[in-house]
């Protein structure tokens, strides 16, 4: 049971290093930032979610003391990483990307990233002239 | 066995932290480093747990857990500043 | 009447006419009188006992521990000077009712005289030299104050800093020249330091002692070459002329080589310094006397010339010549006041002093013109006058006094120098009283009335009643006053006719060639104002207004408001200190065992080296910045995991986001890029600089890590106490908590008050001025995205939020015994709070939940100090901690030390501070025109969307 | 064990959350209760001073847990003499901010006094290296609060400059703690004061550079040249009863320079010798002499004043760093001189700024109202300043003098006599600008009679009362500072009664 | 594993005071922060460096030392009060004067008219 | 009454278990406080939730997420396959855009978590009216494929367990 478990375990460990190693490979090999966010989902999922079970055995079947923690930091990574991912995407395509790259939406309205943009931008505070007089405590 | 596996996803672990120096370094934009930042918090709390493995403690997933919630709320109020220059607006 | 209270007097009496004035110019005239006259007969009182050679003392201890007690004694000289300062007061305080306008305050004047007056008893009276001194600088500032009291004269507020400034600086020697003096003897009292002439003049410190006090009674005495502020110092009232600078403060100087004549004189140094000083003074003031058409200014120089004679006197050393000097002392103050008044009153009469201008005023200003005549020819040295005996005398010991070998120096220059004053003496007569009336004087003159000469004519009598009866009249009062300066019984003998003595013959010469000179005025005076010469103002000037520049040049340069000059040069001087401090002691290299390297903290540690040489790199992009912060802050989090530290770990990340945070949200107002601004080379100089610091630290650092404690280590004992001591088996944790809660209770206030202070400026920014125009008118600058509050994150952020405030709740708990604690649970439930709102928005998220956060900061304050009071009504000292186990229904056994109850307060104020901080900048970003949404999330997939938000 | 000790900590630290509680928008309510608590602060020190005269140094130990390993507060004549300085200034301060309304031209006035006064009390009273850290960062950031009350441009630049500069400060004082700490082992001074005399010789060169680190702390607080300048622009751009209030800040510097270097490492320690006095010497001189500089070179009132507390500082250091008991009773007496007289400078400015349009030397403005009194009080506060008579600055002056004979002499004389020479001259030239050149000026446009604040000259004559009375009163003053010279040399008094087990 | 933390806490030093050398609030304040991390570093390592022995009691362990790490979150805390603090500060003198220089060098360039002494 | 104590009983339920999962120790005691806490936050928190999710069929769920597991799984073994083995040259990455009828927020989020999850594809955008979402594929020959794997796959399975 033992061997199993260490079997099971160290298998889970070593697949958890390759997919983490894949995600931070990922990072660097592929060509553009939209590729490259693919990367951290692929750590997060197998990568930290391999250990992390792993772990729980490990605590479990050797130390004999069942960790929950770690289900609850996957649990946390799971609701956090797609946010995280949408985000760095929104950023980038508002930085860096143009609207008509993009499909269609299929709908009346824009994507929402784009959809605010046309309005304003002026540099900070250049065209406010500083008031006539300063006022002072007295 | 768990301890070779242990060494090896270490080295997985620790070798991605590289890959993520790298992409810190050398970068098109503030997105991507942002990305790196995000990779890296991941893969260290891979680390944390590993280490919490390999010192038979359970002191260190506390740590792990702050690690992913801080590293959520900064990659995002850094996206947020990217996005619409106020984070809290 | 003791000598303390004499001397206190006129101090006490300065209160008086300032309340009197209201009573009347008359009442003030006459209590600043009645002050003057009560302390004069005190004085009086005292004076046969000293007359018949007794010293009248008063000690009062004042300051035993400097030796500064207030001793006071009254001997001969003392009692020349308070009778001189005093008598002559009177008359100047009669004098100056009639002379001030109506215009002048006149309750101020009076008020500064008294003070001055006090001051110039207090010196007169001193037994004790730092008495003496604080008298003397009471002096110099009293008289700042009447030469400058009119205050729209430009002349006057520079003639008053002139005069303070050469007199402060010379009472400033003076202080030097006492203390060593007071050094060389062991005492500071007077009597004490009279009897030590041997003492004195063996020291080594004898010389400089003796310049740096003449040089205080050289510029109080206007010396040359000190004189030059005493004519600037005229723009002064006459009155005040009269008395500061004709009878009194510049006699101060006098009076102190008087005083310390019998120690200090008697040298060759005392020979050379003294008497030519005197000798060059005379001729040369004389001289200038001659040729200044200013009434006052002529005798403004004609006053140094004989405040030189008389130096001159002191300076040969001998008891006669210091007789003699007495007796012109006294001479000196009767016709030398008597003119100073006259001057005033034709000045007050025609409105002029300008001797140019006048002549012919015999007919019109009779009485002014008797009394001008008296003491002119008094100062001319005219038989049978007082000024003539004293002169003669003086002529005399001239002709003892041998200057390097040569017999004739003294002499001759001496009768050059009667010879002016004879010249001036009577060009003062002619030139202004004498020749036809003008009918262009500036206002008609005629004579004042009885108060306004009075005293002038009360000072005239004297000097003919001493010119006549020299023996009778001050004869005994010289013999006491030259004893006193002496030290020795001096014999005095005054007479009138000595024989054909050389003096007789060097005097006639002078009257002759006087008023040869006069007679070539006309010339001479073309020559003299042809003739360059040094202007005393604008060397002055020349001097100080140099250095003024060079001052404001100098601290503007030095405190030009750059702060990284400032930082600069606080690293390099913070280098060097501590490089000196480490060259200077031995060292001997520490022996601990390193810890070994293993290779995934390396490359951690890569990582960190890497970032942190990236922000050195990519600083400019200033939200790069934050994320390389961002990640330093990561790794150092990281390390501290490692190496055997979570609690400092958990701190450190949460203060790092929260810190990235503001940082971001003030980011949104300021320029995005630092441009280039500095130099290659001051780029490379300051490199330089942080790479010494770095290298400095680090070396320290190591050195520090690889070498033991020298003695064991307080916290061995906090390991030992924490379980059975502080009921925690998180030792760090009990340590913040219990062992140093103190500390902890400081920490959050500086917390509680970087909340409150940001609150503050914030609502400083938004009342109104430049920063809420430039709000109201702000616009963006970079382009922003649509979506403000994405529909993902809002759901995410509301299962986040609950899950979050759960994990504050246990990271709360656990953490006496585990890391975690009331700081870290604080930042936990501030930064999920924060996440709300960054998801659905300020104003959405704070509108649903109306939490005071001032009222969490005070009452997290609060809290934290009762709980530390609370041990009080235990009869322990503040901050004791008990703890216990409680069982509670249902609850398990869990551990309850009142430390929890502080932990709370720490994590009340640390919520409530960080949301105060949040909260302010968001009311700047509101003010800016950001707009609050009606719904969480922008898109709403199940309707019309609603984009646009209220403000 | 006395808990009087702690009061003045606890008392404005529960007083200030209080008043953010309660009164957050009551300002009548916040005056009568941030008032009272002071006036109570004042009581209290006064009774701790007499504790003090009566008793040997009294250790208070917080947590009930022994020295070294707890924190301590400890009672000495010194330390108790600081807190009634502080207390008396600070309850004259308040009164001058609130008769001016300077309370109320920013929020949380009160709170962040009574703040600032538990840091400075906090400091005087600490035992403990670390928590003598904490409370300075109190006062600090007090201090920041207090800076920039009521905002404005410059104030808010200099202030930013000012925590700028201090945070770095801040940061070298962790530095030199840690150093401390990582070669003796302890943070309580007492203990140190111990353990750095038993020093291996091979922890020497260590032990010298933390303790340098220490006094470079201590000499940016104290504003010694060439770490003083953060000062002039922050004392001439706070608020004027702020200004005054700081007038005690530099004092903290002061304070634990001489209480750290008398008592830890005192001129007789093997490792650390005579390095302090070497190094506070001439930084002491030059501080005294750019101080004068300043004065002469200032082109505005308010940093005119700056520069001579600046100035002032030099003076004081000059007669710490003699570590002699004569010279330290000369310093000590020097030190509450130049509070007061500093403070009496800065509210007579304020006044003064108050009534002219601007305080610039450079121009000239009209003359305004209650010229001839607020004269006076600057003529007065001046005087004091400049080390000139009657008042104490002139018999401080003398003590520090006839203290520092001795090798240094020369150059020590001739830069505190010139200097002095250097500021009356400065000081003459500034108020002849000021309140005499504004009489040349037309008198017709003379300006409206400025607000009656009878409470805020009252407060400056207070002043200049207690500068008076210190010079009356030299005798008796200098007797007790002397003892308490005496007390900070004797330093087996102190560790014994915080280590009662100690052996030297 | 010294000689690693001894260059970072070197290395972060240099960073920070490079930093606080510059002319604008930003990276001042950057630096200052880094200047916070280093001293945190430094202190936590003044007490020596363990691996894997946090001051947690179990039985019969050694420990690391506990009161450096106190120190340091004392530390920590203080300097994100005041971080925040001179942010504020920096925010709001920027709002007030329109740039963000931290210098205050215009005040003494301001042209000198003549004084009373030099008409 | 029990609607006002309770406001989102799930999320009582989950704070239960998510401060059963922190203490790691299964006793009344901690029970108790965990129910506790699990009534205080939710009250807390409430005004922020302002309408609660209706789960329809919430034994779905199950289902569905052993569904995603086996698909993260799955494309993870792909993915890294693409990573590793594949030139960049011939990488086809692709944008797709997928219509959603889903109305409900919450089913809206988890659908794009999903999406996010399983490598290979990240939600990268919505648009205005959140009745498409934008996706970027990392290498997509057939975009129009993964677009309806999508719909069917998991849009459908959401749509039952919350519409
Ligand atoms: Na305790
Ligand atoms: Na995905």
């Amino acid at each position: 049971m033992e061997f199993l478990a260490e079997i099971v375990i160290s298998v889970l460990l070593v697949a958890a290093g390759i997919f983490g190693l894949v995600g931070s490979i990922g990072l660097i090999k592929l060509p553009d930032t939209m590729t490259r966010l693919h990367a951290p989902t692929k750590a997060t999922t197998l990568g930290v979610g391999g250990v992390l079970i792993a772990s729980m055995l490990y605590f479990w079947i050797f130390k004999a003391t069942l960790s929950w923690h770690e289900l609850l930091i996957t649990m946390f990574l799971l609701l956090t990483a797609p946010i995280t991912a949408n985000f760095i995407a929104k950023a980038h395509l508002h930085r860096f990307g143009k609207e008509s790259d993009l499909p269609d939406t299929k709908t009346d309205r824009g994507w929402a990233t784009f959809e605010d943009e046309a309005k304003e931008m002026q540099p900070v505070m250049t065209r406010v002239t500083p008031p006539a007089q300063a006022p002072s405590d007295h | 066995m768990i301890h070779y596996a242990l060494i090896f996803a270490f080295g997985c672990f620790g070798l991605g932290l590289l890959f993520n120096l790298y992409r810190i370094f050398v970068a098109p934009g503030v997105v991507d480093r942002v990305l790196a930042l995000d990779t890296m918090v991941i893969n260290i709390i891979a680390l944390l747990v590993l280490y919490g493995i390999s010192t038979h403690s359970g002191v260190y997933f506390e740590a792990a857990l702050l690690f992913a919630m801080t590293g959520f709320v900064s990659t995002v109020a850094y996206c947020k500043f990217i996005l619409r220059g106020d984070i809290i607006e | 009447m003791s000598l303390a209270l004499i001397a206190a007097l006129p101090f006490l009496g300065a209160l008086l006419p300032g309340l009197l004035i209201r009573a009347g110019r008359n009442a003030c005239a006459t209590v600043t009188g009645l002050v003057t006259a009560l302390a004069l007969l005190g004085i009086l009182l005292h004076a046969p006992a000293v007359m018949r050679g007794e010293v009248i003392t008063t000690r009062i201890e004042w300051l035993p521990a400097l030796g500064l007690n207030v001793n006071f004694f009254l001997d001969g000289l003392g009692l020349l000077f308070t009778g001189l300062i005093l008598g002559i007061g009177l008359l100047i305080i009669l004098y100056a009712r009639f002379y001030l306008s109506s215009k002048d305050p006149m309750g101020q004047f009076y008020a500064y005289l008294l003070l001055f007056q006090g001051a110039m008893v207090g010196i007169v009276l001193s037994d004790n030299i730092l008495l003496l001194l604080i008298f003397w600088e009471l002096t110099s500032l009293s008289s700042f104050l009447l030469i400058g009291y009119w205050k729209h004269l430009p002349e006057g507020r520079q003639g008053a800093r002139m005069a303070l400034t050469v007199t402060g600086a010379g009472g400033l020697a003076m202080i030097a020249g006492m203390l060593i003096l007071g050094n060389i003897v062991g005492s500071y009292d007077l009597t004490v330091i009279l009897q030590n002439k041997d003492l004195i003049q063996g020291s080594e410190w004898y010389l400089p002692a003796l310049i740096l006090i003449l040089i205080g009674a050289f510029t109080k005495s206007a010396q040359f070459p000190f004189h030059f502020w005493l004519p600037h110092a005229m723009a002064a009232p006459t009155p005040v002329s009269a008395y500061l600078h004709s009878a009194t403060m510049v006699k101060a100087g006098l009076f102190l080589m008087a005083r310390m004549w019998p120690v200090l004189a008697g040298t060759p140094e005392w020979f050379y310094i003294v008497a030519t000083t005197g000798l060059i003074t005379m001729v040369m003031a004389a001289k200038i006397a001659l040729f200044k058409d200013d009434l006052k200014a002529l005798l403004a120089f004609s006053t140094v010339s004989h405040l030189g004679l008389i130096t001159m006197l002191l300076g040969f050393g001998t008891t006669e010549a210091a007789m003699v000097a007495v007796f012109h002392i006294i001479n000196h103050a009767t016709f030398k006041a008597a003119l100073f008044m006259s001057a005033g009153i034709v000045d007050h009469e025609t409105h002029t002093r300008d001797i140019k201008r006048l002549g012919g005023l015999r007919h019109l200003m009779p009485i002014t013109f008797t009394i001008v005549c008296i003491s002119a020819l008094s100062m001319a040295g005219i038989p049978p006058l007082n000024g003539f005996l004293s002169k003669e005398l003086m002529l005399e010991e001239s002709t003892h006094a041998i200057w390097a070998g040569n017999h004739w120096v003294m002499p001759v220059l001496a009768t050059i120098g009667a010879m002016f004053s004879v010249a001036y003496s009577f060009r003062l007569i002619a030139h202004t009283f004498l020749g036809p009336v003008r009918d262009d004087y500036p206002a008609k003159p005629h004579d004042p009335g009885f108060g306004m000469w009075a005293a002038p004519a009360f000072l005239a009598a004297l000097v003919i009643a001493i010119g006549i009866m020299p023996m009778t009249t001050v004869g005994e009062l010289v013999r006491a006053t030259a004893s006193a300066v002496t030290g020795t019984e001096v014999e005095v003998y005054i007479s009138h006719w000595h024989g054909f003595v050389p003096a007789l013959w060097m005097s006639i010469i002078a009257v002759g060639a006087g008023f040869i000179l006069l007679g070539l005025h006309r010339p001479l005076d073309r020559i003299w104002l042809a003739t360059p010469r040094p202007e005393a103002k604008a060397i002055f000037d020349a001097i100080l207004e140099p250095f003024a520049r060079a001052s404001r040049a100098i601290i503007d340069r030095l405190h030009d408001g750059s702060l990284a000059r400032y930082l600069a040069v606080a690293t390099l001087t913070i280098l060097a200190a501590g490089i000196y401090a480490y060259q200077t002691g031995t060292h001997s290299p520490g022996t601990r065992a390193l810890t070994p390297i293993e290779p995934v903290p390396a490359v951690g540690w890569l990582l960190l080296m890497g970032a942190t040489a990236s922000l050195f790199t990519f600083h400019r992009n200033r939200l790069l910045a934050l994320v390389l912060v961002g990640v330093i802050g990561l790794m150092v989090s990281v390390g501290f995991v490692y190496l055997s530290a979570p609690d400092l770990a958990l701190t450190q990340i949460s203060v790092e986001v929260a810190t990235v945070m503001l940082l971001l949200l003030a980011l949104n107002f300021l320029p995005k890029d630092s441009p280039v601004e500095s130099t290659v080379a001051r780029r490379s100089r300051d490199g330089i600089i942080a790479g010494a610091a770095g290298l400095g630290i680090g070396a320290l650092i190591f050195a520090l890590m690889t070498r033991d404690s020298a003695f064991q280590t307080i916290a061995d004992f906090h390991l030992a106490n924490s379980k059975p001591g502080g009921g925690g088996t998180n030792v760090v944790n009990v340590i913040l908590v219990d062992f140093r809660g103190y500390d902890t209770f400081g920490e959050i206030i500086v917390l509680g008050i970087a909340g409150l202070v940001i609150y503050a400026l914030v609502e400083a920014l938004l009342r109104g001025g430049p920063a809420n125009d430039r709000l109201l008118a702000w616009v963006p600058d970079q382009k922003r995205a649509g979506d403000r509050h994405p529909l993902m994150l809002v759901v995410a952020t509301r299962m986040i939020l609950p899950i979050a405030l759960m994990v504050g709740a246990y990271i709360f708990l656990r953490g006496h015994n585990e890391p975690g604690g009331g700081f870290i649970a604080g930042l936990v439930v501030a930064i999920a709070t924060i996440m709300q709102y960054m998801a659905s928005g300020f104003g959405w998220a704070a509108a649903r939940q109306r939490i005071d956060y001032h009222a969490l900061i005070g009452w997290g304050v609060t809290i934290a100090g009762l709980c530390g009071v609370g041990s009080w009504f235990a009869m322990r000292p503040f901050m004791t901690t008990n703890f216990g186990y409680f069982k509670l229904p249902f609850i398990e056994k869990f551990e309850l030390a009142t430390a929890a109850i502080f932990d709370l307060g720490v994590f009340l104020t640390v919520v409530g501070a960080v949301m105060l901080a949040l909260a302010s900048i968001s009311r700047i970003a509101i003010r800016a025109g950001e707009t609050v949404n009606v719904e969480p999330f922008d898109i709403q997939p199940d309707e019309e969307p609603t984009t646009e938000g209220v403000r | 064990m006395n808990h009087w000790i702690i009061a003045p900590v606890i008392l404005p630290a529960l007083l200030a959350p209080f008043i953010v509680l309660v009164m957050r928008h009551d300002l009548s309510l916040q005056r009568v209760f941030s008032t009272t608590g002071t006036a109570v602060l004042a009581a209290i020190s006064v009774v701790l001073l007499y504790t003090a005269s009566t008793n040997p140094p009294e250790v208070y130990f917080l947590g009930n847990w022994p020295a070294p390993f707890g924190i301590v507060l400890v009672l000495d004549r010194l330390s108790a003499m600081m807190i009634a300085l502080t207390a008396v200034l600070a309850l004259l301060v308040q009164l001058y901010a609130i008769s001016t309304g300077w309370d109320s031209r920013g929020k949380h006035f009160h709170a962040l006094f009574q703040f600032q006064l538990m840091g400075l009390c906090g400091a005087f009273l600490t035992g403990d290296a670390f928590n003598l850290f904490v409370f300075f960062e109190v006062l600090l950031i007090a201090s920041y609060g207090l800076m920039i009350h009521g905002g404005g441009a410059k104030r808010l630049k200099a202030g930013v400059q000012y925590v700028a500069y201090n945070l770095v400060g801040s940061t070298l004082f962790l530095f030199a703690l840690a150093s401390i700490y990582s070669v003796t082992g302890t943070l309580n001074m007492a203990d140190l004061a111990v353990k750095v005399a038993e020093l291996p010789a091979g922890d020497a060169a260590l032990m010298r550079v933390g303790a340098v680190l220490l006094l470079l702390v201590f000499a940016v607080k104290g504003a010694l040249v060439p770490l003083q300048f953060w000062l002039p622009a922050t004392y001439s751009f706070a608020p004027g009863p702020v200004a005054a209030l700081f007038a005690v800040m530099t004092k903290v510097g002061a304070y634990a320079v001489i209480r750290t270097y008398t008592l830890i490492f005192p001129p007789n320690t093997a490792s650390t010798g005579l390095l302090f006095a070497d190094l506070l010497l001439p930084a002491a001189i030059i501080t005294l002499v750019v101080g004068a500089i300043g004065v002469m070179g200032a082109t505005s009132m308010a940093r005119m004043v700056a520069f001579a507390a600046i100035g002032s500082m030099g003076t004081l250091f000059i007669a710490v760093a003699q570590f002699t008991p004569q010279a330290m009773t000369a310093g000590l007496y020097y030190l509450v001189h130049s509070t007061l007289a500093t403070a009496a400078l800065f509210l007579v400015v304020d006044l003064v700024q108050d009534r002219r349009s601007n305080d610039s030397l450079r121009a000239a403005a009209p003359p305004f109202g209650q010229h001839g009194l607020l004269a006076a009080l600057f003529f007065g506060a001046t005087i004091a300043m400049a080390g000139m008579p009657p008042l104490s600055g002139f018999l401080g002056k003398l003590l520090v003098l006839d203290a520092t004979r001795g090798a240094n002499m020369a150059v020590i004389w001739t830069a505190i006599l010139a200097t002095s020479l250097i500021t009356i001259v400065g000081f003459s030239r500034a108020g002849s600008q000021v309140f005499w050149k504004a009489h040349a000026t037309t008198t017709t446009q003379t300006r409206p009679e400025g607000k009656a604040e009878p409470l805020a000259f009252a407060v400056v004559f207070a002043l200049l009362a207690g500068l008076a009375v210190m010079t009356v009163l030299a005798g008796p003053i200098t007797d007790w500072l002397a003892d308490t010279s005496a007390e900070l040399f004797d330093r087996m008094a102190y560790i014994n009664a915080v280590l009662p087990t100690a052996q030297e | 594993m010294e000689l690693l933390v001894a260059s970072a806490v070197g290395l972060m030093t240099a960073c920070g005071v490079y930093l606080t050398l510059r002319k604008r609030t930003f990276p001042v304040i950057v630096g200052i922060a880094m200047l916070s991390y280093a001293v945190n570093v430094f202190i936590f390592a003044s007490g020596r460096l363990a691996i894997g022995l946090p001051a947690i009691i179990t039985e019969g362990a050694s420990y690391t030392d506990p009161l450096t790490q106190a120190l340091v979150l004392t530390a920590i805390v203080i300097s994100f009060g005041m971080t925040a603090l001179i942010v504020m500060m920096a925010l709001g003198a920027f709002l007030e004067t329109g740039d963000d220089y931290i210098g205050m060098e215009d005040d003494a360039d301001a042209p000198t008219p003549p004084q009373e002494g030099q008409k | 009454m029990l609607r006002k104590l309770f406001p989102h009983p799930y999320l009582t339920l989950l704070l239960v278990i998510t401060w059963m999962l922190l203490v790691n120790q299964l006793k009344l005691g901690s029970l108790v406080l965990a129910v506790i806490l699990g009534t205080i936050i939710p009250l807390i928190t409430a005004p922020y939730w302002p309408d609660r999710p209706i789960l329809r069929n919430p034994m779905a769920i199950i289902g569905y997420v052993l569904i995603v597991l086996y698909d993260i799984v799955k494309s993870n073994f792909i993915v890294a396959g693409v990573v590793l083995l594949k030139p960049n040259s011939q990488l086809k990455p692709a944008w797709v855009t997928v219509p959603i009828d889903l109305r409900t927020p919450e089913a809206i989020t988890v659908l794009a978590g999903t999406i996010t999850m399983t490598p290979g594809t990240v939600t990268a955008d919505m648009s205005g009216d959140g009745r498409s979402l934008l996706i970027h594929c990392l290498h997509a020959p057939d975009p129009d494929a993964v677009r309806d794997e999508i719909k069917s796959r998991y849009e459908a399975r959401l749509m039952r367990i919350f519409e």
